[in-house]
């Protein structure tokens, strides 16, 4: 099985979640972060303050598959969340070791 | 002579009648038109302090009411990213309204505008010419003045919050500059000749002697005690247009947009209602039993429009929610506006339950059948309540039912007027159809005309990241 | 007859005598009953536009003490899952008692019960019956009236706000409709029958042909400036005994519960006390020298009152906190309620100070001690801080302590009567008893009867996962 | 004589003067001091229940400035980790500078201080001597009276205000209990001295027999309607050195600090814009045509401000922020409450945009060039912006720019002086002179004497942690 | 090393955090996320807008436990979390190469 | 490549994306959570309520390096996150299989 990892852009989310429960994946996990990397955050100007943020604000998934799917799933992230312009993102897998569905007991694959 | 006569006379009703028939006094030149047989001079004697403490605190409450009610009603119902926006287009606007105002606009409103006197007035108190600490404006009761700064400040304050209601119609992906554009263009070509047409006119003092000096629709005797048509209708269309202009959010109905802090939504229409006390009463002009009248009937019609609001939901989805209470609220301050003083307060409970079963149905069923994206529901809210109230205070004012009829007041003293319910709905029809075409008319060739010169809508982009980083360089929230 | 004779002559103090002592004045039936000698005939001219104004300013800010008020107060102090179910509740409660108000509150409260006159008023005036612009309401001076409008609204508001107040006994786990049901109830056996009881008289021009037209606590000469009875005491107990038959929030004392905003505790906790002086000051019925008297003791005992709870917390733990001070100036202001136009600003500061330090010890140690879940302190606060006040009231009032003592109505012009601290603090007593008797009672029935039928609490799912999603489908925020 | 004894009789203007002028009517002792010839004594038929009603009102809503009005304007605007410090702050300074007032401080300011009178009250009315229901004390008209107790608790939420102005500039590095100390001395050492200096005198029936009965500023003849120099430039002065002595925050200009709810902010702008109408027109003390005039002045100034604000943001950096135009508003009401009562409504225009443009350029340029801290800009708003409306209100005031002018109350009844604007200016130039040395040198040694012995900065790691769990235990947001 | 990665109901975060300290667990990093999954969130009604939140509150707690601690905190886990109902979440375990305590720079197992 | 998942001081972060670009790492994810370990948190009363948290708020770094990069990344987090007091945090280095740039596509290294 594999986690992969995609920090996007916040409003690519739903395009994100369709496409990969188009490919077959049924469930993810979703967060808010701040991403820091070549895409600039915008000036605030807080009466003579000014604050450029180099944070700025991103979406992070989590979502573990089955090791066949990793590649499909990938893709249809990029696919989904490209807007060709710097700061889409990053998609990174990993390799689990175990999976287990808490409701049940079940253990790796069946899990997902 | 006929009706239009007869209707002329049926200025107003009953010593207590809305911001509607208020108009101040007229030193010098009005004072040249005025017939023989020794005329009213207004005095500082002629002034209640009782009604001074009155309208001032009226004043403040409306003030409150755009600052910050409105501004965390509208704000509270957007993203967090266009949270700022909305709060900076209402206090800019407030800003803008209120030195327009003292600029050309009271005297726009509230002066004679010779040959175009029907429709608008005057400059002759441009720039506050003539008007000081010992001028008075005349109130519905004869030889009762108040100050005229008080009347300018009180009706200041209602030129400063109808074109803020305007912008809850295209919240989140309006330009700022062209915004504030509008709102000056609209202020001069559509309210202050609404203003005009609908409260302008001599006082009780001085009708007899100038029975034509009035606006057009005044002497109709359209009965608007706090502003239904002026204000509510008015800015409702103006905001219909603006967003069928405008079009539709980028994401409307494929995305969720729920309100980011309904708690602020909540503060805004509790401090609304709060505030309205001194738009409905306040319009009385006097701290007297009409404006208690006023009062208690704002209170109740209000509180079962926002009650009703809650059953409805609880009978169509079995959970009514907060923010359906909150427009219930708002939805029976907008109705019982123009009643206020003409109604009874059980007839106003009627009218409050009427207006909340009317917009709930519009903006739930009806926006949503059109499609269009009335961000904040200012027309199904403001102008579709101000059209029930409008109409409904032909009803609910009819002395048979418990309600004020109108004064007469080319008699001194004024007497009470007949009444008769049919006239009256079509006269209050007219003054709703009067204020659709104008507002609507007016605000569809400036919106247009923005479009198509600076541009009246951010780019997608900065629409998706949001308005308040891009047009204003600040974010509301940094926890 | 003695004492109760005595007692019954006693009534009220001062010529500023609190809404405690407020009663409309009666056309037609209630003159009938007047004895000979030219009775007053309220009229247009015996009302003063200094008093509307105020009036009609305390009826809107009592109403802000609610909305956004009390809610804000309320709602920042309870978890974010359950932000809006506290601020519907508290909105729908304040429309729902508005227009029950109106139905038959007003009446079953202000009107002459027949048989039942000590306890409880009758129907005469249900639907605003004989209620309108020209009807008058007596004020505590001789030849001084108001209209009567204005003090039905006065009066809605204190009926809105009490039932309002007990929510938050039992918040985060509590049925919106049998809460709503109870709250109906409630008012009709209890809010007003404490109300008629306490404040229902003829007035001062009428009360020396009428010697025996009056509720029950009032013929026994019981002083109550504001409604520290009706109001805090009245509410306070309700909530006790909710909070009591309705079980602890789950998860109490096992898991953290931190109050989601205290940012917005303190704005309500601000507007209360901003508020206040409507609730205060404005029972005064006149904008004279006991409303402002009134008003200095609201101030200081509330400033006297948060200062002492933070230097409790300061010498207890160290670290003064916010809520702390905001605990205390909710405390100081209901102690003073029932005070406040009977004693003088040093002994209000006293009286703050002491109901702080009783308030603190209730709701930090006795409640921890007995283990009930009252969430939001409305018994620790409001029943305990309004004992203190009523109590408090008996021993501030004395004239030796600078106190207002009470005005002799059985003769016109009212003069003052004689002033006996030690029977006055067993009427006070008295005051307070049958108002725990009679709201705890009846509460105790009420909830039970709902608890076994349609049930007042919701599931523990619900529960834990909040209410608002659950019984208003909405989220307070969406940041 | 010269200047001096000429001005000692410019002693206010216009019939409506502000609280600058006023003070309390003296009973017994005061009257042993006057000249032969009858007396008036005040009673109650010389009190308007209109002007009770607008005074009371106006208490509150300077009350509502201060909570939640500047704890929220000032709370928004700090990082989360000190929001309640912020609320905190304020409340209490709220509490104890209204019971210090009671206390001594009333006292201080309006009674006769004997051989000190020039510079400072006595304490013949401490702990509320003499104070009660039926004392009065004098407005600016002839033979009109107010309750005292009206009196001494409008001019509590002043003494409540301003010291918690100052809190603003050292904000989010302080430790609490020196901070409450050090309101404590310096409404002691600072604000009874200023109030006395510029506001006592013996009312307009009785200067003619006490000529020499006033403070220092007051016999000078320096117009200050509403306390440009008591107030603001006596707090802002107070917060630089303030945070001169406290130090810059750790990471100011290193890390961000981005206001962590300018929503809040703007409700606290808002508030303040609301409230200040009690403040201002309040000031006049009666609800006159002055008190009006003082109303629309403050209106259309902070109009001017706050859309001012917005166009130099336009034009220097593209973006006018929400921040900007709440920030202009301030600046605008700080500027126009010396002047409220003196200008005419396009003059208080200029003022306000002026007075934008200054504080503009010191927050955003003088401040980040002298590199102070001044966390809230406390100094660049209100001193900066009071010093521009002390100043400017010798302009506005002058009867050729259509300003009042100022009354001889050396005559009865009081008569206008005739105005001299140079002079005027040099007298309101020292007006500000004697706040700044007076307020400047008390607090540096105020604020030296607690940094070197009891401490009153937090340490680092608490700093850095905030204060809101440190010095509270409790935090603002569990969301 | 093994980092764990469990998905839970928020409210019972306590109760897992008492079961891992149980177990001899000393440290972990808890995190607010969005779930989407079997279980379908509540549905929000504004006015006339009705939404279907698809997402639903979720707490990930992240823990790094010796390999030989890791089968007993996955157990001790899903035993606290479950309850029988859809939504209870995963678990997901992946090896860790590496763990510095940053106060002291202790590195691998005596770092946790 | 490398996941190095640091957890530490919210007051720190600012140094410690200094210190890692200035090893040259070139971008990087935070996020908001709350950590439970030796560290205690300040005691909260509410009134009667005294509630002792034992979560205590922290940042979250993920970054994804390249094999060699690691060790000095590593080393620049704890230098940098270091204060010497209980609660500084910890660094965990996990293998990443696959990494991809949105944007553009590229995988692995140059995808960083
Ligand atoms: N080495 C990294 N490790 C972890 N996250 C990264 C790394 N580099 C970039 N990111 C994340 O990816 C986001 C986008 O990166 P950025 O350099 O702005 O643009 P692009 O993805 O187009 O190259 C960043 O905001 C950050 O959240
Ligand atoms: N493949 C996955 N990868 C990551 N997280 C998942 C995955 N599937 C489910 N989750 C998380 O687990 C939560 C519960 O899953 P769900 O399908 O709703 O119920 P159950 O755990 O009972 O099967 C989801 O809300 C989501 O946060
Ligand atoms: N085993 C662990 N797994 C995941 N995170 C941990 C673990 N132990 C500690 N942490 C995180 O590191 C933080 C600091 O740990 P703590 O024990 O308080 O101090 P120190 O890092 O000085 O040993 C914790 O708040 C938690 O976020």
């Amino acid at each position: 099985m594999k986690l992969i990892i995609a920090i996007i852009k916040p409003f690519k989310l739903d395009e994100v979640r369709e496409a990969l429960t188009g490919v077959g994946v049924a469930g993810m996990t979703v967060s808010e972060v701040k991403g820091f990397g070549r895409q600039k955050g915008q000036t605030e100007i807080y009466r003579g303050a000014e604050y450029s943020t180099n944070m700025v604000p991103k979406i992070k998934i989590e979502v573990v598959v089955g090791a066949d799917l990793a590649d499909r799933a990938v893709e249809a992230i990029q696919a989904a969340a490209s807007t060709g312009a710097i700061g889409d993102g990053k998609i990174f897998v990993l390799d689990v070791g175990q999976a287990v569905r808490i409701r049940t007991g079940e253990t790796d694959e069946t899990a997902l | 002579m006929g009706v239009q006569m007869k209707l002329a006379m049926k200025i107003a009703a009953g010593a207590g009648l809305g911001a509607l028939f208020a108009a101040p006094f007229f030193f010098g030149p009005a004072l040249a038109q005025a017939p023989a047989a020794a005329p009213v001079v207004p005095t500082d004697a002629m002034v209640n302090k009782g009604d001074v403490s009155w309208m001032l605190v009226s004043a403040a409450l409306v003030l409150m009411m755009s600052v910050p009610g409105l501004a965390l009603f509208y704000g509270g119902l957007v993203r967090t990213k266009n949270m700022l926006s909305v709060l900076m287009q209402v206090l800019t606007i407030v800003c803008v309204a209120g030195l327009l105002w003292v600029t050309i606009g009271y005297s726009m409103a509230f002066t004679n505008g010779g040959a175009l006197n029907l429709f608008v007035g005057g400059f002759s108190k441009a720039l506050m010419k003539g008007v000081d600490a010992n001028t008075f404006a005349a109130t519905f009761s004869n030889g009762v003045y108040l100050p005229e700064t008080t009347f300018v400040v009180f009706q200041m304050t209602f030129a400063m919050i109808t074109p803020a209601l305007i912008v809850g119609a295209f919240a989140e992906r309006v330009k700022f500059t062209p915004l504030i554009l509008f709102v000056v263009a609209w202020s001069i070509l559509v309210y202050y000749p609404m203003a005009h047409m609908v409260w302008y006119w001599p006082g009780p003092d001085f009708t007899a002697g100038l029975p034509d000096d009035h606006g057009y629709l005044w002497g109709k005797g359209a009965l608007d005690f706090a502003g239904g048509t002026v204000v509510h209708i008015n800015a409702g269309i103006a905001g219909l247009v603006g967003c069928l202009v405008i079009g539709k959010r980028v994401g409307y109905k494929s995305e969720p947009m729920p309100p980011h802090s309904l708690t602020m939504t909540m503060i805004g229409a509790s401090l609304l209602w709060v505030g309205w006390f001194g738009f409905n009463a306040g319009s009385n002009l006097e701290a007297n039993k009409f404006a208690s009248l006023a009062f208690i009937n704002t209170m109740v019609a209000t509180a079962a429009a926002g009650a009703m609001w809650a059953i409805i939901e609880q009978v169509v989805h079995g959970k009514p929610s907060l923010l359906g209470a909150a427009s219930g609220v708002v939805a029976g301050l907008v109705a019982i506006t123009p009643a206020a003083g003409f109604a009874a307060p059980m007839t106003s409970v009627v009218l409050g339950a009427v207006a909340s079963v009317g917009c709930f149905f519009f903006v739930t069923t009806v926006k949503n059948a059109l499609k269009y994206d009335d961000t904040l529901d200012v027309f199904g809210v403001h102008c579709i309540g101000g059209i029930i109230g409008a109409i409904g205070t032909g009803v609910v004012a009819d002395p048979a039912l418990g309600g004020q009829g109108f004064m007469d007041f080319t008699v001194i003293p004024a007497v009470a007027g007949k009444y008769d319910m049919a006239s009256q709905l079509w006269v209050q029809t007219q003054g709703v159809l009067t204020t659709l075409a104008l507002s609507g008319g007016v605000s569809l060739v400036l919106f247009l005309l923005l479009k198509f010169t600076i541009g009246i809508r951010p780019s997608k982009e900065v629409e998706v990241e949001g308005l308040d980083i891009n047009a204003h360089g600040e974010r509301a929230y940094n926890y």
